[in-house]
């Protein structure tokens, strides 16, 4: 050891105030240059602030588009409000902490896992519950939804317990510094793969067979099953495919942040708030709502007041469904 | 019938007489002020067919209003502009919980008349997200995640004269019963008028409701209005009973749990939400004793609900009903079946 | 024609997105008189009975009725006024029994206040007795008083299209709007309706049908007036059109593209 | 056929006899209420581990009274209301004559008034705020420090760490407005320039615009208050925003081998009170008890990182133990008579109780030891 050794700090006595007995280490050498950090321009400053804080809101509104567009493709095409949006999101990030916490895999070996197990999740959800509601309305499906939901939740509570759990990442600890903003590797490659999950699902969408058949049915049920169209399994293939989008954004915010059984609430809430932004069943309309959201949050935090971030959303949907009640990228006319 | 009923209030009513475990009746406490809430939540998930999904937002509002008036606050409604509040007696804040709240309930119900199925959830479940962020987050006024503490007790009366004071468990039993029965009076009253058709109406047929001359609008703000005045009034009991109140009030959780109440006791049918309720509020407690952990005990909620969706869409009272129907009076054997899903 | 004029819709257009379903149509409809509104299937006449109860709002155009303009609108309001309709497809409260539809469709006759009903107020029960025996009365009218404890959804078909009436009449029309109302009935029950229908006219009530069963329209009828394509092809007695041979065509025509698809 | 009744009346009857016969040997319980799920749940889970360790341990040795204890302990879930649901039904239910808890500030002032309610004295083992102590509730017994304690303990290093300008984080309850309270108010005594004061929710995860802003505002030293979970998140996202500011934390909350551990590099150059330093049991007051409690801990396999947080546990049962012996019986009132003239032998240090707050209705306050550790290196260091 090196250095001044150990200081003590006692007796204080101030009035009828208590006593100080303990001892109390210290460390009095301040770290090189840090004492350097002298009060400089403030305009400088602000900028920087301003910059760094657009990049924050970019990198979110990734993750933001990822978990928007999945709930939107179901909704769009299945007329279902899925309540388990949020658990398939909690659900990835604990696979992801189950693969590579506890089974030691490699970490970009597990996301593809972890988003093949939200897949599979997602699939055996439509088959088991779903698809014996077909036809029911949308109030009946809700609720089975919420109870699956609830189910999920503890069921992950119960194997994992409620302490939060936080999964390594095998990124450089420094971040990537771009002039007067950085950013850390590990959310860099986090809005890298939400894009490029988003690229894929246009091209699913708009380039497949399938795609076709998921679109058709959009437009229109009937009319696709008369054209022979299997809705069955184009709804398994949406509920999957949305659920894994789901599971995808909690595997890749898993690592960032941490994982504990709630945090997909907050999650499914501003899933809905993103698909009511942009219109129920609008991909394009999600995607820009993951980014509207994350600049409103992003800013409203550093402008307005930290604690009001997750009021953006909310109030935001509240004011669009007063002023244009489809939101604002609808295809069809709202549903309900 | 009318006997039945008598012996059921008398009963309830004779509880804190011979029960000498008060937990029991901490339980009970508990179970009747969500009650009272379930039934709330019927009027609009049961009678107007409108699920919402906010509806704690009103109980919490009830909860808060009642707390700060009791309390007295003061805070900066806008910067500069200082709201400052003496402390009122707890049942002059009971009232005004109960009228904020129906207020609130007229706000909601006239912003959200445009919207219906999907679309009035989110704006629901939106109203009661933004609620419990402004709860936590208006730290002046609510003390934020510190809740607020050390609420009074309701006392009626003056101390010189006559003072009757809900500090105990069996006052406050005799308080939720007293208002569970007469909200639920309310109700039946309510459904079973001209205005209660009309929500049935909205419910079953929206346009042709509209094509006899039923406005929709108006008795979907009526039954929004009653539901939140009720929902204010169980939170403003509850808050002087429990006498704190935190923003967690507002969780979705609790919406959920009332909403099970009512879908598993029967939605539209008047004893519903209280079998409904009488069966969630006091499953914990028995789960409990059986030494099940709370999360498993959620798991049970989950896997319920959604048995309950697939085996008794109507919930436990209508089955119930049928069943009996069917049972003791065979003459009528052509009553109508169970489930009358329209096939779509 | 010395009847007053009940209803006047003067260049009504209708349209959704692109498309035109009904193009400056109009025509009067006279204070107690039957008159029907003919046409091949897709020619605009559930959209003209829309707009004029306010379920559509009306591209170009006016109606009038009884001075009063229903542009703007809303369908509940137009109730009130005395322009009642029924719909093409069985449209009754389902989960109700058939003497609780008939109650619902009293809505406008009845006059409680919310502040009465929660307080309980005795006028309130009294109302409610005098409702119940009104609801009888019209079930009477229409012969379905011995199903009046049934839920609706328990009703044959022919009946509920007979509970349908029923619950218009309930919301008492001065001008009652009848979309298909035999359409699905088999012949018998077709004539009685046709009674039913002279009954309901006996009352006063001036009555405004779409029909594609030409067998009643041509027996209950006063006028009739036929659309293709969203205009007005032809307009007069049954007679008359029966002889018109644009109405010809356009059926045949109907008929013809039928066969072929 | 006849007699079966009977004979269940019978053995029902011998049944309530035995009963009562073992209710001299039925334990001795004491009500525990922890967050063990929800936003403190780390911390919550740790002091319930210490808490179970000392049951093992005294009941080893034969209990208190020649009866054995037995913990009953419930989740307040992190949440105020939950929090007197649990001493309620620990109270009304369980009959517990003592409880301890509820380790957030917030938990434990929503609990008091049930103490006042029902007469059950309280042992509160971590929560800081000064309010607890001074609102005259005369069934408290806190063994950790105040908030104000942390600050006075710490106003020599403002000069001797160098710190100029300081901003401040904190959780916004009891705890964390409580702590950014007293320190700042510390740190404008000995003329530091105050910078910015933001909070965050005890249940946020993104402090990206928070750091931003006080990136921003170019302070020279970050305070932080708030449990380990935050703390972690903090210290990842403070260095991905590269903030230069020095990161303190406060509380005693803070699990430095849980930070090294998932904060990894994050946590290098970052400094923590604690109130408790494994890392140096020779340090302590009590150094045998010490090494004995890492040794038990470590028997069990609990994360290392909680150490610094069980502590309080075993320290809070010990000191319930001791009064319970002194007292003589397992009753209310005599237990709080007794707590007031333990002595105890410590982790943390000897354990004492003085008197705080309004006079006839004063609750007890310790005078526990207080430590700045830094961490370097993947370590924790005490230079």
């Amino acid at each position: 050891m090196r250095g001044e050794g150990s200081t003590e700090v006692g007796g204080l006595r101030r009035g009828a105030q208590p006593a100080y007995a303990g001892p109390i280490f210290t460390h009095l050498r301040c770290a090189g240059g840090r004492e350097n950090a002298a009060p400089s321009f403030d305009l400088k400053r602000s900028v920087e602030q301003l910059l760094q804080h657009c990049l924050n809101a970019l990198i979110l509104g990734g993750t933001y588009a990822l978990l928007g567009i999945g709930l939107t493709l179901i909704f769009g095409i299945m007329r279902v409000v899925n309540f388990t949006h949020g658990e398939l999101y909690s659900f990835g990030a604990y696979a992801m902490y189950m693969w590579v916490m506890v089974s030691g895999v490699n970490f970009f070996v597990a996301l593809p896992l972890a988003i093949l197990l939200g897949v599979l999740l997602g699939a055996a959800i439509e088959f088991l519950l779903l698809r014996r509601l077909r036809g029911a309305d949308i109030d009946t499906t809700m609720l089975v939804m919420i109870g699956a939901w609830i189910a999920l939740q503890n069921i992950e509570q119960l194997s994992w317990s409620g302490v939060a759990k936080s999964i390594d990442s095998p990124f450089p600890a420094s971040p990537l510094v771009l002039g007067p903003v950085s950013v850390s590797w590990n959310r860099l490659f986090v809005f890298v793969v939400a894009l490029a999950l988003i690229a894929a699902t246009y091209a699913l969408i708009n380039r497949t067979k399938l795609g076709k058949a998921m679109r058709a049915t959009f437009q229109d049920r009937e009319t696709a099953a008369l054209m022979g169209v299997q809705i069955n399994s184009i709804y398994t293939a949406t509920f999957a495919l949305g659920s894994g989008l789901a599971a995808a954004a909690g595997a890749l915010l898993g690592p960032v942040f941490v994982v504990y059984p709630t945090m997909g609430d907050l999650a499914s809430l501003k899933a809905f708030a993103i698909v009511i932004l942009g219109g129920l069943g609008s991909i394009p309309g999600a995607t820009i709502g993951g980014f509207i959201l994350a600049f409103m949050e992003e800013l409203g935090a550093g402008y307005v007041s930290s604690g009001y971030r997750d009021a953006m959303g909310f109030l935001l949907i509240i004011i669009i469904l007063l002023v244009k009640p489809t939101g604002l990228f609808a295809q069809k006319e709202r549903i309900g | 019938m009318r006997l039945v009923t008598l012996a059921w209030l008398a009963f309830l009513f004779s509880i804190p007489l011979w029960m000498s475990d008060l937990y029991v009746l901490h339980v009970l406490i508990m179970t009747g002020i969500f009650i009272i809430a379930a039934m709330s939540l019927n009027l609009l998930l049961g009678y107007t067919g409108q699920l919402s999904l906010g509806h704690v937002a009103f109980f919490g509002i009830g909860a808060y209003v009642s707390s700060l008036a009791s309390l007295g606050f003061e805070a900066h409604l806008l910067p500069g502009v200082l709201v400052k509040m003496e402390p009122k007696p707890v049942w002059l804040g009971m009232l005004c919980a109960v009228t904020i709240a129906g207020l609130c309930g007229w706000v909601i119900g006239r912003i959200s008349f445009k919207v219906r199925g999907a679309y009035f959830v989110i704006v629901t479940v939106s109203f009661a997200e933004v609620i419990r962020l402004v709860a936590l987050n208006w730290v002046e006024l609510t003390q934020g995640p510190m809740a607020l503490n050390n609420i009074p007790a309701l006392r009626l009366g003056t101390p010189e004269l006559f003072e009757l004071s809900f500090l105990r468990k069996p006052a406050n039993y005799y308080l939720v019963l007293v208002v569970a029965v007469l909200s639920y009076i309310l109700i039946r009253r309510l459904v079973q008028s001209r205005a209660g058709r009309a929500m049935i109406a909205l419910r079953e047929n929206e346009p042709l409701a509209t094509s006899v001359g039923v406005d929709v609008t108006k008795y979907l703000v009526l039954a929004t209005m009653v539901s939140a005045a009720m929902a204010g009034a169980a939170g403003a009991i509850y808050a002087h009973y429990v006498r704190i109140v935190d923003p967690d009030v507002f969780l979705f959780i609790y919406t959920v749990t009332m909403v099970i109440m009512v879908v598993t006791g029967g939605k539209g049918t008047l004893a519903g939400p209280v079998v409904g309720g009488l069966i969630f509020g006091l499953l914990p407690e028995i789960l409990r004793a059986a030494e099940i952990k709370p999360e498993v005990q959620w798991v049970i909620y989950g896997v319920l609900m959604v048995l309950v969706v697939y085996f008794l869409p109507e919930g436990i009272v209508p089955a119930v009903r049928n069943w009996r129907r069917r049972h003791h009076e065979p003459a009528t054997a052509a009553a109508p079946p169970a489930s009358i899903e329209p096939a779509r | 024609m010395t009847a007053a004029t009940e209803l006047t819709v003067e260049g009504l257009s209708i349209r959704f997105g692109g498309l035109t379903a009904v193009e400056s149509m109009s025509f009067e409809v006279k204070e107690g008189e039957v008159l029907s509104l003919i046409g091949p299937n897709g020619a605009g006449k559930t959209s003209a009975f829309n707009a004029i109860t306010g379920y559509v709002a009306a591209a170009g155009g006016s109606i009038v009725y009884r001075g009063t303009s229903l542009i703007g609108l809303k369908p509940n309001e137009i109730a009130t006024l005395g322009v009642v309709r029924t719909f093409q497809k069985t449209s009754v409260f389902t989960g109700q029994t058939v003497l609780d539809n008939v109650l619902i469709g009293l809505h406008l006759r009845s006059r409680q206040r919310p502040i009465a009903i929660l307080l309980g107020l005795p006028s309130v029960a009294r109302e409610e007795r005098q409702l119940a025996e009104e609801a009888r009365a019209i079930l009477r009218f229409v012969g379905l008083d011995a199903r009046a404890g049934e839920v609706a959804s328990s009703l044959p078909y022919g009946e509920l299209r007979l509970l349908e009436v029923a619950v218009a009449l309930a919301a008492k029309p001065r001008l009652l709007l009848l979309d298909e109302p035999v359409s699905g009935m088999n012949p018998a029950e077709t004539a009685s309706f046709m009674k039913l229908l002279a009954q309901i006219r006996g009352l006063g009530i001036t009555v405004f049908l779409v029909e594609h069963d030409m067998k009643m329209v041509m027996g209950v009828s006063d006028r009739i007036i036929c659309l293709n394509y969203g205009r007005i092809i032809a307009s007069g007695s049954p007679a008359e059109i029966q002889r018109n041979p644009e109405v010809v065509r356009a059926y045949l025509g109907e008929r013809y593209a039928r066969a072929q698809g | 056929m006849a007699s079966r009744p009977f004979k269940t009346m019978l053995a029902a009857l011998g049944a309530t006899l035995l009963a009562g016969a073992a209710a001299a040997q039925e334990p001795i319980k004491i009500g525990v209420t922890q967050p063990l799920t929800g936003a403190f749940a780390a911390s919550g889970n740790y002091v319930a581990q210490g808490a179970k360790i000392a049951e093992e341990e005294i009941n080893k040795a034969g209990g208190v009274l020649g009866r054995k204890i037995q913990l009953i302990v419930e989740d307040n879930k992190s949440n105020p209301t939950e929090a007197v649901a649990t001493a309620e039904k620990l109270i009304v239910k369980d009959k517990v004559p003592v409880m301890m808890g509820a380790w957030s500030s917030t938990l434990t002032l929503a609990v008091m008034p049930k103490l006042e309610e029902y007469k059950v004295p309280m042992l509160v083992e971590t929560s800081s705020s000064g309010k607890i102590t001074v609102s005259g509730n005369p069934y408290i017994f806190r063994i950790s420090p105040t908030s104000e304690m942390e600050a006075k303990a710490f106003t020599p290093l403002f000069k001797k760490l160098g710190i100029k300008k300081a901003d401040f984080l904190s959780t916004n309850n009891d705890f964390g407005l409580g702590a950014a309270k007293e320190f700042s108010e510390a740190a404008k005594r000995e003329g530091v320039t105050v910078g910015v004061m933001e909070t965050m929710d005890p249940k946020a995860t993104d402090f990206s615009a928070q750091l931003a802003k006080i990136k921003a505002s170019g302070s020279d030293t970050l305070f932080v208050t708030t449990a380990v979970e935050q703390i972690t998140l903090l210290l990842k996202q403070a260095k991905d925003q590269q903030l230069i500011a020095r990161i303190i934390t406060t509380g005693g909350s803070n699990s430095p081998d849980q930070l090294i551990a998932q904060a990894g590099a994050a946590a290098n150059g970052s400094y923590h009170l604690v109130f408790f330093t494994p890392w140096f049991p020779e340090a302590v007051k009590n150094p045998d008890i010490a090494k004995k409690f890492v040794a038990l801990w470590n028997e069990k396999k609990y994360n290392v990182g909680g150490l610094t947080e069980g502590f309080r546990g075993w320290d809070g049962i010990h000191t319930i133990v001791a009064a319970i012996k002194a007292a003589g019986k397992a009753e209310p009132a005599a237990i709080q008579q007794a707590l007031w003239g333990v002595k105890v032998q410590g982790i943390n240090g000897d354990i004492a109780f003085i008197k705080q707050g309004p006079a006839g209705k004063e609750s007890a306050q310790n005078v526990p030891s207080v430590y700045l550790v830094k961490i370097e290196g993947g370590k924790v260091t005490r230079q």
